[in-house]
C-alpha cells in the first residue's frame, strides 16, 4: 500500500517540477496547472496516505455510531475542515443546487463502525457559491501540513474551480483501505 | 475527476477484503423540482456584503441559497421558473466601482443565468417586500431607488427599457392587482400616490389620493397584503386599512382596529401581518407594553383576526417574531421569522379556532427580515 | 416648530419635483443628487421632526441613565439602526480610521436625562468600510417609514457616498428640541 | 453637512431654553497614532468573502479593521507604517472573474493606498503567518501559492517584478532572517529546502537539507518563531527543534521535547507557540488526551518551556486557544485566539515563576487564527 502512495507522491511531485521545467518563462500558474492536468487532476492526489496508521486513537477514530449525516461526528467526516453539504440543501455525496464540486480534493481515512472497514473518503469541496455558513465541522484524522498537500484541510479545495469561491464539503467514498 | 477515483477505488478494492463494503460514489449536483418554496431573505447586517436568499421546502428543510450581496431584495416569479435578486456590487468588495444589477436566478439550479443591469440608486434598504415589486402581469419589475430622494425604476424585463418616476415624499410600491401599468406609493403626508404608465411606456402620470392615514400619529407600515381586489394595510397601533389600488387614484375602502379594547397592544415587526383571502383572516404580530418607538419590537403573540366581521377571533403565544407570511396554497400554515432566536418557524393553524401553533422550526438567518411563499 | 419643519419638509419634496422635471431626459440619479445638493444634502433633511412628542413612552424614551456610550440603552442612541461606532474604533461622534461620515442623515429627538433635555442627534453612517458588526443596535423612537426619509432608519445613509458601504453609525448632537 | 447642520442647530436652539445644554458638535475621523498594534486576521468562514484583520491596542482596545476580502492574508510593514493584505477579489462578490492583489494599507488610516497585482494562484487558505513573508529587509515579499501544485510568487516591492519558484510536495516560507536573498520552505520528505535568489533577480537555486524531521509520525506545524539567528519549530508530539535557515542549506541546531514526561499531552492550533528570544522562554499551546486528528484542538493550558535549558517551567490553565503570540516589546505581555468563546485575550507572565495568567479580553471574531503584534 505505502508503495502505491509513494508512487503517486512520487509522480505528483515530478508533474509538478517538470511543469516548473516548462513554465521557466513564467507562462503562469493556468497553464501549468492545465499540463498538470492529466496527472493531477487526474487522480494523483487522490491516494496521498502516508501516514502510520498505528497511530490511530479511538476517540478521534470513528466519530459517534449514532451521529447523523448533519453531525460533526458522522464517521466519514473523520478528517472535514468545512460546512456539511447535507446541512446546505446537498446530501453527504451532493452538491447544493448552484455549487459545482472541486476538481482537486483532500482526502481522509475513515473507520465505519458499522461495516469495521476503514474507507477512503474524497473531501470534494463545492464551488461557486457564498460560503453556506452551516454545520461548520473541524476534524482532522491524519491531516498533515501543505507539504502533504493531498491530507490537508486548511485550503480552499475550489482553488482550481472557477469560480474558486468555496460553499460547503461532501464525503465520498473512492475506496475501501488496504487495511479495512 | 471521479472517473479516476473510480479507477482507483478499483484498485484500492482488489487488495482489500471484498465482502459486503460500501461501493465508491460520485458526486452528485442538486437540482430543484417544482415544490412550493419558502423564501428567506437575510441581508447578514453583520456581514452586509454577503447577503443571501434561504430556499427552503414548507417542511423547513434548506434546500438551496441565491447570493444577495449587498442590501439585495428579492421577488420570485415561479411563472417564469425565476427569481429576482437585485443587488450592488462593488469592484473590490467594499471598495471602487459600484455596479447595481437585477440577477435574474434560475429557481432550480439557483444559479444566476442573467443580469439586467440597473441604477446605481436603488434603496440600499432592509428587505421589505414593497421596494422591488412586479406588475400584476409580471412584464414589469418595479425597483424603489432613494439617493435619498426618492424614485420609481420602471423596469420591462423583455426589452430591458427603464424609465424613472419621481415619488418624493413617498416610498413602497404597491402594483396594481388588475391593470399591470398602474402602481401606487405611500406618502408622508398620508395619502398614497397612483402612477399609471403612459402608452409610450416611458413615463407615467401620477394622481395622489386624499388622505387616507395620519403619518405623524398612526403610520401606516409599509408592508402591505392583497386581498382578492384589494390591498390591506396595517398602522402601527392597530389599524386595517382596505385600500382599492385599482383606479387612478387610491381609495380606503374599509377600515378596522385590531388592537381595540386592547390598550397597551401592537402590531410590530418589518413583516407584521399576513393576510389569508380566502376567509379573511389576518395574522397579526403583536406585542405589549406598545409605546411609540416599539413598533419593530418581536412579537409576544400572533393574533388571528377577522377582517370583515371586525372581530378578534384568537390569541396565541408566539415569541420574538418579527416577519410572518402565509402559503397562498395551504391557508393553514404560517411562516415567520424568529431573529431573537436565528430561527425560521412554522405554525399550523386550527381552521375552527383560528389558533396558531408552532410545528417546526430550523436554526437559520442572522437578520431575515422578509419571508415569501411561492410555488 | 412645526411650521419650521413643514415648510422644511416642502423644500425637500419641492427639490426633490424640480430636479424631477429637470431629469425628464433620465440623466441618472448622481445627477439629480447633486442638483440637490445645495438644498437636500445642505440640511433640509436634518430636521424633520414632525411626530406628535406626546406619544412618547416613558419606557422608550431615555434609555438608562447608567449606559456606557458602548450600549445600546445609552440616551443618544434612542433611534440608532446599527453597528455602534464607539463599538468599532470610533467613538460616539467620530467615525473609526478609513470611514467617511455620510453626507446624507437621518434624525432622532433623544431625551438626555442629565440636563432634561430633548436633543436632535443626527445619526450619521459612517461609510467606506466593510460592516463593523459589533453592537447592533435596533431602537426606533420616532422612527417612520421611507415615505418620511428624513426619520427612517431601514436604510443604507451611505447611500449619496462614494463608496455607498456601511460600516457604522455615530450619533451627533445638533441642536437641542424646541420644547427640550 | 456639518456646516448646514450647525447652522440649523443655531436656528432650534434661538427657539430653545439656552442654559447649560451641550453644544452642536462636530464629526470626526480618526486617524490611529504609533502606538504597538495586536493584528488579529479573522477569515470568517461563515461569510468568506468578509474578512477582515483587526487592529487592537495592546489594552485590546478595539481601533479598526482592514478588509481582507476571501482567504486574505496579513503582514505588517511597520518600518513602512504600512500593513500588506493579499486577497482574492470577484468581479460579482462570488463569481465572475478573479483578481489577486495585495492591498496596501496605510497603518495610520487603515485606507488601502496602493494595490499590487499578483498571481491569481494564491493559497487561498487559513491565515497561516508563514503563507506570505517578507524578505529580512522588507524590500520582497513571499507569496505561497498553491494552485494545488505549490509554488512561491517572489514579489519585489518597488519595481513589482515577481518570479515564481516552485515548491512542489513542499509549504510555507521562512525567510532567512540576515539574507534578503534567501528564504525556506518545509517539505513534505521530512526535508527543508531553502532558495537563494539569483542576482538578476528572476529565479532562485534550491538546496534541499538533510531529512530533519518525520513528517509521517510527528509532522512540524507550519507555524514557526524566530529566535535571534534561527527558526523555532514544533512537531505535532511536541518536539521543538531549533533550525538555522542563514545559509544555502537548513541545518538542525538542536531540538527539545516540550512533553517529555507528559505522556497525552500535545501541542495544538494554528499558531500553537510564541517565543521570547529574550529568556529563551517558549509558551505552547497544549492540550490533553492528544491523539491522532488532535493537533488543532484548541489549548487547556500553556506551557512556559525553557527552550535552551530543556526544562519546563511552568503549566498554567488556559482553556480554548488556538494561537498565541508575544509583545516583541514587552516580553511578559502574551495575546492569543479563543474561537471556542471568539474572544481575543491577553495574558501576563509573571518574570520570575514563568506561569502565566489572563488580565484581559475582548470578544472579537469569527474564524479569527492569526495573530500578530507590531508596532
Amino acid at each position: 500500500m505505502d508503495d502505491v502512495i509513494g508512487k503517486l507522491l512520487g509522480a505528483f511531485d515530478r508533474a509538478a517540477e517538470r511543469a516548473a521545467r516548462k513554465s521557466a518563462q513564467m507562462i503562469g500558474r493556468r497553464s501549468a496547472l492545465s499540463m498538470l492536468g492529466s496527472t493531477l487532476v487526474g487522480g494523483a492526489l487522490v491516494p496521498l496516505l502516508p501516514f502510520d496508521r498505528s497511530l490511530r486513537a479511538n476517540a478521534a477514530e470513528g466519530g459517534r455510531a449514532d451521529a447523523t449525516e448533519e453531525e460533526c461526528d458522522y464517521w466519514r467526516y473523520c478528517a472535514l475542515d468545512g460546512f456539511l453539504c447535507s446541512c446546505c440543501g446537498g446530501s453527504v455525496t451532493a452538491c447544493p443546487p448552484g455549487a459545482e464540486p472541486s476538481k482537486v480534493t483532500w482526502v481522509g481515512t475513515c473507520h465505519n463502525a458499522k461495516d469495521g472497514k476503514d474507507y477512503i473518503v474524497s473531501y470534494n469541496d463545492c464551488c461557486g457559491k457564498t460560503t453556506c455558513g452551516r454545520c461548520q465541522c473541524n476534524t482532522n484524522l491524519r491531516e498533515r501540513p501543505g507539504y502533504r498537500m493531498g491530507v490537508h484541510n486548511d485550503i480552499n479545495w475550489c482553488m482550481a474551480n472557477t469560480p474558486s469561491m468555496y460553499h460547503c464539503t461532501v464525503s465520498v467514498i473512492v475506496g475501501v483501505s488496504g487495511k479495512g | 475527476m471521479m472517473r479516476s477515483a473510480i479507477m482507483l477505488a478499483g484498485l484500492l478494492a482488489a487488495q482489500a477484503c471484498a465482502a459486503q463494503e460500501l461501493a465508491p460514489e460520485k458526486i452528485g449536483k442538486t437540482v430543484l423540482g417544482d415544490f412550493e418554496r419558502v423564501y428567506v431573505a437575510d441581508v447578514v447586517l453583520p456581514h452586509m456584503v454577503d447577503g443571501r436568499v434561504y430556499v427552503l421546502d414548507v417542511d423547513l428543510n434548506l434546500k438551496g441559497m441565491m447570493e444577495s450581496g449587498f442590501a439585495g431584495m428579492m421577488l420570485a416569479a415561479p411563472q417564469r421558473g425565476q427569481v429576482y435578486v437585485p443587488t450592488s456590487f462593488y469592484e473590490r468588495l467594499t471598495r471602487g466601482a459600484r455596479t447595481d444589477v437585477v440577477q435574474v436566478f434560475d429557481a432550480h439550479t439557483l444559479t444566476v443565468t442573467d443580469e439586467i443591469p440597473i441604477a446605481a440608486a436603488r434603496a440600499q434598504a432592509l428587505t421589505y417586500r414593497n421596494l422591488f415589486q412586479a406588475s400584476s402581469d409580471g412584464t414589469t419589475l418595479f425597483i424603489q431607488d432613494a439617493t435619498p430622494a426618492t424614485s420609481i425604476d420602471v423596469l420591462d424585463v423583455a426589452s430591458r427599457r427603464r424609465f424613472e418616476v419621481q415619488n418624493p415624499g413617498c416610498y413602497g410600491i404597491y402594483p396594481s392587482l388588475t391593470n399591470p401599468l398602474r402602481f401606487s406609493t405611500l406618502c408622508g403626508g398620508g395619502t398614497v400616490g397612483s402612477y399609471t404608465i403612459n402608452e409610450a411606456h416611458d413615463g407615467a402620470a401620477r394622481k395622489t389620493s386624499a388622505k387616507l392615514f395620519d403619518a405623524t400619529n398612526d403610520p401606516w407600515f409599509t408592508h402591505a397584503e392583497h386581498d382578492v381586489d384589494s390591498y390591506l394595510f396595517v398602522s402601527y397601533k392597530g389599524t386595517i386599512a382596505r385600500v382599492s389600488l385599482e383606479d387612478e387614484t387610491a381609495k380606503l375602502l374599509d377600515s378596522a382596529d385590531v388592537a381595540a379594547g386592547a390598550p397597551g397592544w401592537a402590531p410590530g415587526g418589518f413583516q407584521p401581518f399576513a393576510y389569508d383571502p380566502k376567509s379573511g383572516v389576518a395574522y397579526v404580530l403583536m406585542h405589549g407594553d406598545a409605546a411609540e418607538g416599539s413598533h419593530k419590537n418581536p412579537s409576544a403573540e400572533i393574533w388571528s383576526y377577522d377582517v370583515k366581521g371586525k372581530k378578534l377571533l384568537a390569541r396565541s403565544p408566539a415569541a420574538g417574531l418579527t416577519s410572518i407570511t402565509i402559503s397562498p396554497s395551504d391557508p393553514s400554515a404560517l411562516f415567520a421569522i424568529n431573529p431573537v432566536e436565528s430561527k425560521i418557524q412554522r405554525f399550523a393553524v386550527d381552521p375552527q379556532t383560528r389558533r396558531v401553533a408552532k410545528t417546526k422550526e430550523i436554526k437559520l438567518g442572522e437578520s431575515a427580515a422578509l419571508i415569501e411563499v411561492s410555488k
